[in-house]
This record gives structure tokens, sequence and C-alpha cells, in this order.
């Protein structure tokens, strides 16, 4: 990395008044062709150039986005970190993630501030409790941290949480991942567009790739148009999340995929007072406190397809009254800021990750409410699959074939309806 | 066997005992008036089955309303239209199960089905100058007498449950807005609770 | 208590000087008027410094004078109504406000956290990206720390007493903003006929007309909007909200607004609404929102003493208050020009005009005859004073703020700044509008192509008032004409309000390296920080917004936006429009989350579903969970017995004698017409049309991919007639699953699925007893076990109540379940319960239920799981041979025929041992080895009727398990046992019990 | 919040509804159908960027099933009629 971040470099700086400091990344015009092309800009396919760069050597790669880096679902997430999956290709799919978290920020010169500051699940009923300590269970079994929560333990970790069981959903108790927690969305992209800039990836944004060229005779990749010319490669990488079926569509690929509408929201900043990450199943919620003080929320989808980047106002209502109850003190907080993204949701609720049925054309996809705390994972099995054109065991079960055979990789048992994950 | 203790109750039972030693709140803008029993019976069949339509409104004494929103009544009868082929035929208390098999017994030979649902849903009567304030705060629907005039009837959700609103008086010519609701039984205490909390600025009096 | 030392001896038509009102801010306590704000109260008071900066801690005083402001965010209130960030110059005073200020420690005054400030060189734009890079571990204790420099007010620690409401309406036309344009769109529209709403945030109606003095119809502004207004009231089809701010639109011409009702209150009343929150939804809109005056960056513009210049002007009109004695007036428009001769005859000393124009307007000309102290072609390049202004550098500059000449310092207390207009387009820009770029006024306006709704006024650019009128009038006009209506446009008033001239555009006057010129004032973004990121290559606006947190703060950037991204603009070398902005989202302005709840939370948000016997549960120490929605018992609190103690006597009342249980909650639909059996048949895996009438059978059904989704009792009440029951999890979208199978898919069945879970109340008596005991409750009914078998019914009275009893079992026991209208479901409940004394009868919940049913092998949703198929639960055979089903096509599919799939058995522990909640199945008996989990339990109890604790669950290949012993694991927990796996049938696997 | 217009009882809100799926045919016998085929209906997609038919259920209201035709960018809703009329109404 040609210039090193360090308290030591921002003193340097300032002495200078910090008019010596680099491009993070620099932008180039795109070249005619590379050995590898990543379509979409998020912090999956920036990850994924990162690592092809790092850890395969190739370096003339480049990442196609068609607005500015980060500004997909990677800029408007809620930022929950975690590896509490029941299911096994999932489980060690994304602790392998939360392991790459944790030396994150120092690999890439970064701080994404990926803080640990434990996600913990609520239970309201004995079946919740039931359903959900088992999950933890077989992340334990799995040597993934895991803990169970009393209501003693909340009232001390949470105090401003009512614990009172005079409530429409009382707590019974809780579980949590202490390793779990929250990081800085944008700067997980910025983070690794600087890495995989300085190794020599081009970033290339206002791009947007409009058609995915194929020899004619053997149905392979040979490269992509874009609304800046036409690219050659013959390994093309898709990781554009909710825009994953129309990407695909240029390959003649369908997918099981539908793109439905996520919102968030904030309140103003406030001192801090939330010291965790605190999600509901039974209320459906999620909560945290960013480090700026803002109280970060988010919800359900809104379920019906969509690829409206716009909140709306069910869900918020419907967040926000549940979440008063839990919280009673945020009632006289302001409401800030909405907006929403663009999911990716799988027929199963868990993402596809490896080839497509085309030669050279990969993706990354489906990742529907989980794919931020994927990024590390998802762009390192990305760069597996694209280095050796097959898939690493991490991923070897993430396949587009499962849903062949039927084979679902479903968290939630809710079958294939992309709404209800 | 003990035939005293066979006596129907309304879910709200508590609320509207306990109304009845306490003192009128002339002050209140909204009363709330419960109409434990009435019989309720579901009518379905195609609104596009003449025959079906014929012998039903004969029994009935009424032709079906055909669209959405439309109530016909008589001394006997209030039939509210739910749906393309579902009818709500409100009757007297007691009155439903001799319906139902009048009814069923015309329409034997007909594609119906004829239920007794009396006991599925309470109602209540709203009534005051605010209860349209008070509805509005808990349903979407537009309740403007140009809109939804006397007479007119909508299921819809109010506050937390799914009601059947039907206008008696819509405060025009000075009438005083009332409205019926039909509350889903098991629901009735929480729409209670949802209702003191919207007519809480209009005070909201509850008469036995 | 201080005198309103800054106040003029009359003026201000906003306030009632005979009114005062004391209030205290940091405890001092002061004194305002009705009418006042806590700004200009505040001011009133000479009170300036009032918070401190959200990075740098730096001191700030009031900027502005409506909901734009950045700076002067105070708490209000204590105890529980004590709300943070809250804008002094939106807040009204009312008697005893109790105001404070925020993010300072220890004090106001002296502020450690400003450290930050002095050695903000340290801190630039995106310093922690390039800090503190370490471990997560080290990162959490820097965290912690950071944390508590950044928020602003301190979060509320008590629930908020106060009560919100909710109120949907429905409008022709809904107006925003009640300036003139929105008075004038509403005067016409109004006396067209149009249902219009007419919304404005602040508490008079008038808008810019009560901020500087402005001639219509030859009366004051003022007097014109108030004789508006009277108008308006008069005209029952217009409704007019102040105090109301419209904070978003949405689909489908959905507007939200939120009213405050209270805020201006020292208490409302108990049964007031503190806010009200409208959903609104309009056929048309027309946007009037007006302009937002934008500052000019200098160096240290953020000191306490500068402030907007349209908001000097404001603070004199409306509340009249002089905001500083001496004054340096600085702006790229004429409007300076009226303003300093308001000041000027208020008693403020006008040191001087500082005209960054090169050229010397029209107004300029007149203000230097006059002898007004005109600097033309100069800027101000910086602010003397730390808490407060006690000078102004000014000096030549030249069209795009750099330096020409010599800087001097003039003398003054106050600097009134107008770099011009930007016209507030949020509301537009939520409805999907675009903008087009005006480069004569450099700002935003809406772009009429393909606008949903229509903007008028200042919002469009007309900064005129004759103009801003009649743009209201036209549209008003246009939007009552749209709907039909005839409308006659009533004459347009004459107006004269103060010219705005030849603007040039003034983002930023050069100051010295080193200093601090800010562009976001609330979350301290400087103009260096946004070189900084252009510099980085944050250059795209949307990532300068995220880097530098340009626009980001509770004011959203109402002053700062089009500043920020003007100067990476012309960093990037591009117009401003290529640049863009950075997206509008709702709400235009913050507010309480709990406007928007409006006590929609708890029950009254969510209701609970209780059973006709629910009040007798109650009272009789029933534990409730919810179910779906509904409240349902667990099990009874006894006096003297542990909860698993009464459990296990509600389950050996069962087994050995009789018990009651409500199961109301079961899904019920009526399903009825001549093609119900075949229907029937299509939707569950085995047959119902060969079924008896009076019969019931057990069916599952699956959903289309093949995993089973529901399962239940279908009894056949006649040929054509069919009552089925659902799990309670599933009632609602059974209903909503048949029915889309009988509208959508096979619309040419004819039946009829009609939902009646509510018409039923349902008590489920089951032990050897229970024959005995219904044979009391229904003396006329023959319920010998020839005339009532299993899976049979019948119909007569019980306990004097007409009933349906289907004969089944969930238990294993002789079991039947009575069916009465819940009306009656109470009469029944007690009816059983006196006549169960003499059979021993309990009462018993779900936890009993639950054991019973695990101890049969019967699955429910947590064994079938959502991934399971028929034949995982050891009910292949159910999926009945030459029919097909929904779902049935996928159970040939590669996956689900696998071997290795994991399938229904039982364990059981060993004897004394506890098999913990939620356990895995492993084969090590070690709660921290990383192992193979086996399987895992889905359910499990104490079976008082075994003695051992059992569990059902699924293993990999389980049914060729049976007989291994494993462990039963609960490492979250810390408990285990030692298992053995077993057929999931514990008791009565042949079911004799249930047949006798 | 979408205004969903009934076909029944004409626009109501869209918390009174419940989102279907995308407006897929039933295959008549599934069957006859592949492995491959049926699970095209199973889990494949069109996903469509803007026209979308889809189905929806008018649970607060008449509890009927119909189509709709909507735009999913813009949310704009150009046709709904009752099931089986294969064109707008
Ligand atoms: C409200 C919300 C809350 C969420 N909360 C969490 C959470 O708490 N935890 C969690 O783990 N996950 C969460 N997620 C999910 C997570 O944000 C995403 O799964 C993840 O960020 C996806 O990253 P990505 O890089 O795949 O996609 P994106 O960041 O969306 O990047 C895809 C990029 O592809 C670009 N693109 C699309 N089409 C083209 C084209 N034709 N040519 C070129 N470029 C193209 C897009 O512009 C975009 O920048 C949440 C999502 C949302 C919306
Ligand atoms: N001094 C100058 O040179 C200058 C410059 C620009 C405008 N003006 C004057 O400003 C006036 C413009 O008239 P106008 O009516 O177009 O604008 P206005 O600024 O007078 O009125 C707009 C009103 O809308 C309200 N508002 C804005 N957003 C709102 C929201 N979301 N919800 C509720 N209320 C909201 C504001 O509180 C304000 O009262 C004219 O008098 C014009 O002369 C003067
Ligand atoms: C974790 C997180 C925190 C955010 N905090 C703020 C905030 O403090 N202030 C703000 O204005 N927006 C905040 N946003 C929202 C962004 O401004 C923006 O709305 C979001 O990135 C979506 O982009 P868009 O609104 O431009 O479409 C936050 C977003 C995220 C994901
Ligand atoms: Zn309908």
């Amino acid at each position: 990395m040609s210039q090193r971040y360090s308290i030591w470099a921002l003193a340097r700086n300032a002495l200078t008044h910090h008019e010596s400091w680099q491009k993070a990344w620099r932008s180039p015009e795109p070249k005619p062709a590379y050995d590898a092309l990543i379509i979409g800009g998020g912090g999956h396919g920036l990850a994924t150039a990162y690592y092809l760069a790092k850890l395969h050597g190739m370096r003339n790669i480049a990442v196609l986005e068609r607005g500015w880096i980060g500004g997909g679902n990677t800029g408007r997430n809620t930022t929950i970190v975690r590896s509490n999956y029941l299911l096994d290709e999932n489980a060690h799919f994304y602790e392998h993630s939360l392991k790459l978290w944790e030396g994150l920020s120092e690999d890439l010169n970064y701080n994404v501030m990926f803080s640990q500051r434990k996600v913990i699940n609520t239970c309201h009923t004995l079946g919740e409790r039931e359903a959900t300590v088992r999950r933890y269970n077989s992340m334990r079994l799995r040597g993934i941290d895991a803990e169970f929560l009393t209501r003693e333990d909340l009232a001390r970790l949470e105090p401003a949480m009512n614990l009172s069981m005079d409530v429409r959903y009382p707590i019974v108790c809780a579980v949590s991942q202490p390793r779990g927690g929250s990081a800085r969305h944008d700067a997980v992209a910025w983070g690794y567009a600087r890495g995989a800039d300085s190794l020599g990836v081009d970033i290339i944004q206002n791009c947007e790739v409009t058609g995915i060229d194929r020899d004619p005779v053997s149905g392979a990749v040979t490269g992509v148009q874009t609304s800046r010319g036409a690219i050659k490669s013959d390994k093309v990488g898709i990781a554009v999340a909710g825009h994953s079926s129309q990407v695909a569509a240029m390959a003649d690929i369908r997918l099981p995929i539908e793109t439905h509408l996520l919102q968030a929201f904030v309140s103003e900043p406030v001192k801090p007072f939330l010291n965790t990450v605190v999600s509901t199943g039974a209320a459906h919620f999620y909560i945290s406190q960013t480090d700026k003080g803002e109280v970060l929320l988010g919800g359900e989808l809104d379920g019906y397809n969509s690829y409206s980047q716009r909140g709306t106002l069910p869900s918020v209502e419907h967040v926000i009254a549940n979440a008063t109850e839990m919280f009673p003190n945020i009632g006289r907080l302001r409401f800030m800021r909405q907006w929403a993204g663009v999911m990716d949701m799988s027929m199963d609720g868990s993402p596809i990750i490896g080839k497509l049925p085309v030669d050279g054309l990969y993706m990354s996809g489906g990742w529907c409410y989980g794919g931020f705390k994927a990024t590390p994972g998802s762009g390192w099995c990305l760069a597996w699959t694209m280095a050796k054109d097959e898939p690493h065991a991490l991923n070897a079960g993430h396949t587009l074939e499962r849903f062949r055979t039927s084979y679902m990789i479903d968290e939630k048992g809710a079958g294939p309806y992309p709404k209800a994950h | 066997m003990d035939e005293t203790i066979a006596r129907p109750r309304s879910p709200l039972a508590e609320l509207f005992l306990s109304a009845q030693s306490a003192a009128p709140d002339d002050t209140a803008q909204v009363h709330v008036q419960s109409v434990p029993f009435v019989g309720q019976v579901a009518l379905r069949g195609k609104a596009e089955d003449g025959a079906f339509r014929d012998i039903a409104g004969q029994v009935l004494g009424l032709d079906l309303p055909l669209s959405s929103g439309s109530v016909v009544e008589s001394e006997a009868v209030r039939i509210i239209w739910l749906g393309p082929d579902h009818w709500l035929v409100v009757t007297n208390e007691g009155e439903a199960p001799a319906l139902v098999t009048g009814l069923q017994e015309a329409l034997a030979s007909q594609f119906t089905a004829v239920i007794d649902v009396s006991g599925a849903r309470m109602r209540l009567s709203l009534a005051g100058p605010a209860a349209r304030d008070v509805l509005a705060s808990g349903c979407t629907l537009n309740l403007d007498p140009s809109v939804f005039p006397a007479g007119h009837a909508l299921q819809t959700p109010v506050g937390n449950a799914t009601a059947i609103i039907h206008c008696l008086a819509d405060g025009t010519y000075d009438t005083t807005p009332t409205y019926d609701l039909y509350i889903p039984r098991s629901q009735a205490l929480s729409f209670w609770r949802w209702l003191e909390h919207a007519g809480k600025p209009y005070g909201l009096s509850v008469r036995a | 208590m201080s005198r309103q030392v800054w106040r003029t001896e009359a003026g201000g038509h906003g306030i009632d000087r005979k009114q005062p009102v004391s209030f205290s801010f940091n405890q001092f306590r002061l004194e305002g008027y009705a009418g006042d704000t806590v700004a200009s109260a505040l001011l009133a008071n000479g009170v300036r410094l009032v918070g401190r900066s959200f990075k740098y801690h730096r001191p700030r005083g009031i900027l502005g004078i409506g909901s734009e402001e950045p700076n002067a965010i105070l708490h209000i209130g204590e105890g529980a109504r004590r709300e943070p960030n809250t804008r002094a110059t939106v807040q009204e005073l009312y008697q005893d406000l109790v105001a404070s200020s925020q993010n300072h420690w220890p004090s106001l005054k002296f502020d450690l956290g400003a450290a930050v400030g002095l050695a903000g060189a340290l801190f630039p734009a995106g310093f922690y990206y390039k800090t503190f890079i370490t471990s997560p571990k080290r990162w959490l204790w820097y965290e912690k720390h950071i944390r508590r420099m950044a928020g602003l007010g301190e979060p509320p620690t008590e629930a908020d007493p106060d009560h919100y409401e909710h109120r949907n309406a429905h409008c022709d036309l809904l107006i925003a903003g009640g300036g003139p344009t929105g008075l004038a769109a509403a005067l016409a529209a109004g006396a067209a006929g149009a249902k219009v709403i007419l919304v404005e945030e602040n508490p008079a109606l008038g808008g810019q007309m009560l901020l500087a003095p402005q001639q219509v119809d030859g009366m004051s502004g003022q007097d014109w909007a108030e004789q508006a207004r009277a108008q308006l009231d008069a005209m029952p089809n217009v409704q007019v909200l102040t105090r109301t701010s419209v904070a978003g639109v949405y689909e489908h011409d959905l507007f939200t607004l939120v009213e405050r009702l209270g805020d201006h209150l020292a208490e409302p009343e108990a049964h007031q609404p503190r806010q009200r929150f409208w959903r609104v939804r309009a056929s048309d809109a027309i946007f009037a929102t007006g302009a937002i005056e934008r500052p000019i960056a200098f160096a240290n513009n953020d000191r306490p003493g500068v402030m907007l210049l349209s908001a000097v002007r404001g603070y004199l009109e409306r509340y009249g208050i002089l905001a500083g004695k001496t004054a340096v007036l600085f702006a790229n428009n004429d409007s300076v020009y009226a303003a300093a001769r308001e000041l000027a005859a208020a008693g403020m000393r006008v040191e001087a005009i500082v005209d960054s124009r090169p050229f010397v307007s029209e107004a300029a000309a007149l203000a230097k005859a006059d002898k007004l102290h005109v600097l033309t072609g100069h800027g101000v390049t910086a602010a003397r004073g730390m808490r407060e202004v006690h000078g102004a550098d000014v000096a030549p500059i030249d069209a795009n703020g750099r330096l020409k000449g010599v800087t001097k310092t003039l003398p003054c207390d106050l600097i009134a700044v107008s770099g011009g207009w930007n016209p507030a387009v949020h509301l537009h820009a939520q409805s999907r509008g675009r903008m087009a770029f005006r480069d004569d006024l450099a700002a935003f306006v809406p772009d009429t192509d393909g606008a949903a709704y229509t903007s008028a006024g200042a919002v469009t650019g007309a900064y005129d008032l004759a103009e801003c009128l009649q743009q209201g009038f036209a549209a008003g006009n246009a939007a009552a004409k749209a709907l039909g209506l005839d409308s006659t446009a009533p004459t347009l008033p004459t107006a004269t309000g103060d010219t705005v001239g030849e603007a040039p555009v003034l983002w930023a006057v050069q100051a010295p390296k080193g200093a601090r010129c800010f562009v976001d004032f609330q979350n301290d973004v400087t103009t260096k920080d946004v070189g900084l990121a252009h510099r980085e290559n944050y250059v795209s606006v949307e990532h300068l917004k995220r880097y530098t947190t340009l626009g980001m703060g509770t004011d959203q950037g109402k002053t700062s936006n089009v500043a920020g991204l003007a100067m990476m603009a012309a960093k990037r070398g591009q117009p401003i429009p290529a640049v863009g902005t950075t997206t509008f989202r709702p709400p235009y302005t913050p507010f309480t989350f709990n406007a928007m709840v409006g006590g929609h939370t708890g029950e009254i948000g969510n209701s609970v579903r209780r059973t006709a016997a629910h009040d007798w549960h109650a009272a009789n120490g029933g534990v409730f969970t919810d179910a779906a929605g509904w409240a349902r018992p667990m099990y009874y609190e006894t006096e003297g017995l542990t909860p698993q103690q009464r459990i296990d006597e509600e389950v050996l009342a069962v087994r050995k004698s009789v018990g009651v249980v409500d199961v109301s909650t079961l899904g019920k639909l009526d399903i009825q017409g001549p093609d119900a059996a075949e229907f029937l048949d299509r939707v569950y895996t085995n047959r119902f049309s060969t079924l008896k009438v009076g019969r019931g059978r057990y069916g599952v059904m699956l959903r289309e991919d093949g995993r089973v989704y529901d399962d239940g009792v279908t009894m056949r009440l006649a040929d054509d007639h069919f009552h089925m029951t659902t799990t309670t999890n599933h009632s609602g979208s059974m209903f909503q699953h048949l029915e889309y199978l009988l509208q959508v898919v096979w619309p040419d069945l004819r039946v009829f699925v009609t939902p009646v879970t509510e018409q039923w109340f349902t008590a489920a008596i089951s032990g050897p007893n229970a024959r005995a005991l219904l044979a009391d409750l229904a003396p006329a009914v023959d319920v010998s076990n020839e005339a009532l078998p299993m899976m049979g019914m019948a119909e007569g009275l019980v306990a004097g109540i007409p009933a349906r009893i289907f004969r089944l079992s969930f238990s294993g026991e002789i079991a039947y379940e009575i069916n009465v209208d819940a009306d009656y479901g109470l009469a029944l409940w007690n009816g059983i319960l006196s006549a169960g004394a003499a059979h021993d009868l309990k009462v018993y919940g779900t936890e009993a239920m639950g054991t019973l049913r695990i101890e049969k092998g019967h699955f429910t949703h947590a064994e079938a799981d959502g991934r399971i198929t028929p034949d995982d639960l050891g009910l292949g055979g159910m999926v009945t041979k030459g029919k097909d089903c929904i779902g049935k096509r996928s159970l040939s599919l590669p996956d689900l025929v696998a071997p290795g799939r994991k399938q229904l058995v039982g364990f059981i522990a060993a004897e004394g041992e506890r098999i913990p909640v939620g356990a895995q199945i492993a084969a090590l008996d070690d709660l921290d080895a990383v192992q193979e989990a086996l399987g895992h339990t889905t359910s499990q109890a104490y079976s008082a009727t075994l003695g051992r604790h059992i569990a059902l669950g699924l293993m990999k290949d389980g049914r060729n398990m049976h007989g291994r012993k494993l462990y039963a694991l609960s490492p979250v927990l810390g408990e285990r046992a030692a298992v053995e796996v077993v057929s999931p049938h514990f008791y009565d696997p042949e079911g004799g019990r249930q047949r006798g | 919040m979408m205004l969903i217009p009934c076909p029944w009882c004409g626009p109501r809100d869209e918390t009174e509804f419940v989102y279907g799926e995308a407006a897929l045919e039933r295959p008549a016998d599934p069957h006859a159908l592949s492995d491959q085929e049926w699970t095209d209906y199973l889990y494949f997609r069109d996903n469509p960027k803007g026209e979308h038919t889809e189905r929806w259920f008018h649970r607060a209201g008449c509890h009927h099933w119909f189509t709709v035709e909507r735009n999913t960018v813009t949310h704009v809703i150009s046709a709904a009629y009752p099931p089986g009329k294969a064109e707008k109404s």
C-alpha cells in the first residue's frame, strides 16, 4: 500500500494541512481487456477483487460499478455482523467471514470500525427460547461462540430495555453471540476499494454493465458491454445484489431470486445508551446505536417485489411501534431519516456463491438480509471460485444447482417464498 | 343440568356491566354502547348466480346488495355486502338458527353456504359528534359523508382489528354521527383498549 | 431575573408584551414574552452561546429562525419530558420552560471536549478510518470513548408520559407551506370548492412575510396573512393546520404530517394529544415551501453572533429583537439593503454593508447615497472572537471569493450573512421529482417535467412577492380546474416585497491556511474537509456526504448541502448540475418516534386474541403465552406446586381420569360445495372423498415444495360440507392458501371456504373418564363407543348448549372436542367444570398438552419445521397413491429422496436426567467439544406418565438409529443428558387407549 | 403506502392486503413435467425491474385474490382485475 494510514501519518499530514493525502483509489479509464471483471462495486464486488489480487495473484482486474462504490445495499444496511446460523453450509461460511472481519481493519490498513459489542436475540415465548437455544447450541458444537442471557443479564447489558412481563412481547430470556456486532458500512467498501486499488485493481465507477458477451460456439463468456464501452474478459463475476436477475439475464440465466424492498431508519444522534445490537424475531425489528449516536433501526421486508430504493410507511410504523415498547425511552427521540435497499431475496433465504451455467461466469447473490456480514467471506469465496474455476469447500453447497434438486438451505423453513425469509 | 349457566356472554361483559352503575358522562363527545347479541349469518353464493340471488332474496325478503359498501335492511334483517360471494345477514338475537335453516332449505339445490356466525363478531355502537374523528384515527377509509354516507358499510381495519363499519347516521341534517362496528370476538378487549386510547382526546363514555 | 436587554422598545408582531413568560436556560432564570421561541427569548436576553458543536465542541450560537437551524439545539423539558436536540428556533416559549445546552463537559462555557477542536488538525474528515487500525478488542476500548464524545443531547431515560394521536384524512388538495404562495393557492382552490388542507410548520401563517416588512393590497404582509386566514377559516371545505409539518411524501399520494398540539404548552392536559400524526391521501398537492437562506463560508463563520440575514431581520420584525448592537452585513444580493435600513431604523449600528458583488447595484448606489457604509466587491474573510463575535475581517475579493487586497477588521458583535436562497425542494424530491438547476440563482428548483405535484412560489425560484402570489393563485386555480371545479380566480392582490436583484453566487471566501470555514455547522464539516474528500477521490456527492458527514445531521443540511456540493463541483471542474444532489428522504424535519407510533404500541398496536374462557383462565392462575397472537394458558399456577409439578398433575389427570383444555385457538374452516371432497383430495396428501358423513380424518398438507405445511382433522358434516381444523399458527395463512387454490388455480371447483375460528369455542376433554363426563354433560347424546367412535361426531346439547362433538384425540386418550357458539363458550367451560368435579377433572394448559402429544409422538411445527417431508416424519404412508395433491410432485425431487435425511425419532433420558431445552445430539459427553451434531431435539418434556424426560427430535437416518446411546447437549445452558434413541411413539403406540 | 385497487372493493391501503407472488400459472399436470421444468416453476422467477404481474389477496376486505400489474420501480399500478381474466379490464 503506497500510503499507510496511522495516527502518525495523520499527525504528519496535519502539519501540511492534509494536503498531501493521496487518492484512496484511482479512477482510471477502463482498459479494453482484463483477466477478470467484477460487476458491482458493493462490498462484495470490491472484496472479491481484493482477494483475487491479494490471494490469487491476479492483478489485471476491474470492478465495474454502475454508480458510486458502496452505494447499493452496502451503503444502506443496518450493519449487523454475526455468524449465528443453524445450517451447516451457512454456519461454516459465516463463521469464516466473521474471522475475516476480525482481522479486516489491519489487513486493509483501513479502520472499518468493526465493533464486537455483542449481538443479542431476545426470546419472547418458551417456544422461541427453545428454537433459539437450539440454534445457539449448534453453534457451540461447531466451536462458535454463543451464550445464554437471563433477564438479569439483560438488565445489566441494556439498562434501557423494558423487562416488564406486562407488555405485548415480554422478554423471557435472550441468547447472544458475543463476537457479533457491527461495522462502519461505508468504510468497508472504501477500505476494500483502497486495498484492491493498491494491488492494481481498476475501480471503474459510473460504468453500467448492459450486456454479457459470449462466444457464439462455446457459449463461454468473452466480455461485457458497458455504458463506457465493451470490455473483454473470460472471467466475469456478478456481485450486484438486488440486480442479480437483470445481470444474469444478460447471459440468458434465470435465477431463483426476487428483488424486495428492505428499509432502515435512524433517529437523531444522542449520547450512547444502547450498548449492544439487539434483535427480536417476535416483534420484527433490530436496533443498535451507531458511533455517531443515532439509533439505527430496521425491520422486515415490505413483502412485495420492488426495485424502489425508497422508504415506505407501514413497515417503519410497525418497527417503531414495537421498538418503543422494548425501549420506551426512545419514544421522544426523533425520526431523522429513512431509506431502503434493493434486496436479493433467494428462494431458500441463503446465498448463491459459485459458478453459473455459462463458462467463465460466476456470481455471488441472493444475500437477503444477511449479506453485509458476509462481505469478506463472500469476496473470499468468490475470488477462490473465480481463480480456480471451482468452489471452495466453504461455498460448495451454495450452488445454483441446489434449486434443481431441492437441496434447500432454508434457515427459517419458510419454503420457496422469498418474502418469508 | 343447571340451565342457569347456559347464558351467552359478551367478550366485553365486564366493561358494560360496570358501565351500568356509572353515571353517564355528558361531556363526552363519543359514546360506546354494546349490542352484544345479534344473530349473524354468513351467506355465501355467487353474485352472478341469478337463481341463488332470487331464492335468497325471497327468503330474506330483500334483494341482496351487490356492490361494495351497500347494505339493505328490513325490520327483520340487515344484509351487508362483504364480497362478491359473501354477505353478512344480521338479525335479532336468537333468530339466526331459524334463518339458517330457512335459507339452507330453500337453497338446498344451489351452490351456497349458509353458516351461523352469531358468535364470531361482537357489535358495538359508536355515536357522538366526535365519532368520526375517533374512527379516523384508526381507519384509513374516507369517512366523509359524501363518500361514506349513512347506510353504507365496509369491512376494513380499524385500530388493531378488522371491523365492519356500518354508518347509521353520518352527521348531515343535524344527525349525530353513529356507527355500528362489528369486531372479531377474540379481539374485542384489545379493540376496546384501542378505542379507549383513540377516544381519549374527545372524551369517551360507555353506555350499558 | 435579567432584563431583556436586546429587546427593542416596541414592535414585534409575534409577541405579546403584556404577557411575560419566565423560563430557565442552564439554570438561569430568564424572561421572554408569549409568542417568543426559545431562540428569540434567549436573544432578547443577550444570550448567544447556546451549545457546543458535534465533533469539535466549538461554541455555537443561533444561526437561523426556523426549522433550518443547525446550531441552536437544546434539551427542552425535564424528567420524562426532557427532549434532546430541540431546535430553539422552533420551540415556542411557555411558562417555566426548562432549557439546557448539550454536548459539553463540564460546562457550556468551559468544555473539555473542545480539546478535540483545538487538536482539530488531527481530526479531518474520515480520520477514524486512518487511525485506531488495530484488533477488534482494542478498537472496542477506543470506541467506548469515542462514542461518549459523539451524540448530541442526552437520551431520555424514562417512558414518555404524553398522549399521541393518529389521524387519517382525505382531501382534494394538500398545500404545504402557509406563506404568501400557499395562502394564495388555498384561497383560490378553497373558493372554488375544493377540499383543501393547508399545512404550515410555524404557529402563524405568512411565511417570509412575517420576517420582513412587505405590502400586499396596501396591508402589511402579516395583516394580509391574517385576513387570508379568516377567509379560509370561513370556508368549510378548507382546513388550516399550523404548527404542522409535512414530513413525508409516499406512494400513491400519501402525505404524512406531524401536528404539534402540545409542544408550546408547559404540560398538555392529560387527555390532549401532544402531537398528532396525520396520514393524508390527497388527490393533488401544491408545494409552496419557500426557500431557505444560505450562508457564505468564511473563517470562523460558526462563531456565536454570525447569523443568517433573514433571521436577523425576522427577529426584529417578529420578536422586536436586535440580535446585536453593531452589525456587519454580508451578502451577495440586494436584500441586504432593505435589511440595513430596517436594522438601522430600529437602532442597530450597521458598521458596514459588505456586498460581495463586483458591481454597484441600484440598491447599493441608493444606500451609498444615503451614507450607509457600503463595501462592494468585498467579503467577510473571518469572524473574530471565540464565544462571541467581536469583529469582522473584511477584504476586497474577486468573484470566486479569492482575496484581492488588504484585510481590515471592523468591530461588530453581529455578522449577518446572506448568500442567496436554496428553494426547499425537499417534498418535490421526495415525490420522485427531478431537479433543474437555475444558474441565475445558483440553486436547484423543481423540474416541472414529469412532476407529480405542483411547486409554486419561492420554491420555484420566484423570490418576488408579487410573483409568488401570482403563482399561488395560478396553482390553486389549476388544481381546482383539474378536479373539475369551476374556478373563477379571486383577483390578484398587488404586492411589494423586497428585491433580490442580481445575485452572483458566492459559496466561500478564501481563508488563511489552517482557519476553519464551516459548510455544515451541525456536523462540523469545513471547506477543507470538502477539499480533502476531493483529494482522496471521494468525489461523488454521495461519497462526499458520507466521508465528511455533510448534511447528515438533524438539519439534514438545509443550509449546507448545496454549498458543499457546489464546492465539490468547483474542485471537479464540473458544473453543479453535473455533480448532482444527494437524495432527499423523509422526514422534512425530524419528529418524535412517538408521534408516528401514536400510542399504537403494546396491545393497542398488536391486538391480543382471547378465547371466550380467557377471564376464567386469568382468574384461575393461567400463565399465558402468545401463540400466533392468541393468549393461551401454558399451565395454571397452583399454590404449593412448582410449574413442573402442576404440569405433571395436569398430565396425570388426563392419563388417569380426565382433563379439559381450551383449544379454541385452532383454526377452523367451514368448507362447503359440491366439489368440497374433490378439493380436499387435492390439498391433503390423503383422501377425503372416501370419508363417510359424520366421520373425520386426520390429514397432512404439503407446501408446493413437498415439505409438510400443516395437519389437522377434518370432519365430514354432510356430503358437501366439511369442518377443517388447522394449527393455531396457520389458521390465517391456510385460509388464504385455500382461497388461492379455489380462486386462482381451480376456479372450476365449486367450493366455499369460510373462516369460522371466531365462531366456535372449543374445549377438549380427554382421559379415560372423558366419556363418562360427556355422558353427564350431554344426557341426550348417545356417547357410546359404537354411536360415537374414534373420529366420529355427534350434535346435541352439551351443558344445555347446542354443540358439535368431535371425537378425536391429540393426547392419546379417549377425547372429545366440544364446539359451541363462542358467546356460550364460558357457559360451556363452566358447565364442564361443574360436571367434571365428579370425575376428578383437571384443567390443563398448553404445556401439559405438549407433554401428552410428545408422549404420543404427534408432531407440531417444532418437528415439521418447514424442511421436513411426510416420510421424514414417518408418515410416508399418508401420501395416497393414485391421486395428486399440492406438493406431491416435489416429493420425487432428488433431494427429497436422498439418503441421510433427518427423520423423526424419540429420545429418552437416562433415569433422573433431564433433556435440556433446544439440545443437540452428539456422541461425546462434552459440552465444550467441537463435534458433529447427529441430530437435535425438537420438543422435550418431563413425562410424568413414564417417569422420564423424553424428547422428540430429528436425526440423520434416524429410523436406523433406534437403540443408540448418545448425549443431548445444551452448551449455552450448560446442561446435558444421556439419552437413548427410541421410536417417537412413547406411549400406547398401538393407540388402543384412544379408541377404547 | 400503496393504494391497491381491489376489483371488488376499490382502492384500499396496502396494509389491507397480503402479497402473494408473481402471477404464475400452476402447471395443470405437475407429474408430466421433468424435474427441470417443475423446479423452474417452483423456484425460478423473472423478477422484472419494471412491469410485474402479481397476485394480491384482500385479507381485510372481500377475501378475494386478484391480479395486479404494478411497476416494481415506481410502484405505479396500471391494472387490477380478477384472476383468470387474462388481460387488463
Ligand atoms: C435496510 C437493509 C438492512 C440490512 N441489514 C443488514 C445487516 O444488518 N447485516 C447484514 O449482514 N446484511 C444486511 N443487509 C444486507 C446487506 O446490505 C447486503 O446483502 C450486502 O450489502 C450486499 O452487498 P453487495 O456488495 O452484494 O451489494 P451492493 O452493495 O448492493 O452492491 C451491488 C452493486 O452493484 C451495482 N450494480 C448493479 N447492477 C449493475 C450493473 N448492471 N452494472 C454495474 N454495476 C451494477 C450496484 O450499483 C451496487 O453498487 C441489509 C440490507 C438492507 C437494504
Ligand atoms: N428577501 C428576499 O429577497 C426573499 C428571497 C426569497 C423569498 N422571499 C420572500 O419569501 C416569500 C416566498 O413566499 P412563499 O410562500 O413561496 O414561501 P415562504 O417562505 O414565505 O413560505 C413557505 C412556508 O412553508 C413552510 N414550510 C416549508 N416546508 C414545510 C413543510 N414541509 N411543512 C409545512 N410547512 C412548510 C414554511 O414554514 C414557510 O412558512 C415571499 O414573500 C418572497 O418575497 C424573499
Ligand atoms: C448505518 C447507517 C447510519 C446512517 N446514519 C445516518 C445519519 O446519521 N444521518 C443521515 O442523514 N443519514 C444516515 N444514514 C442514511 C444515509 O444518509 C442514506 O440515507 C443511506 O445511506 C441510503 O442512501 P440514500 O438515502 O442516498 O438512498 C445512515 C445509513 C446507514 C446505513
Ligand atoms: Zn376487496
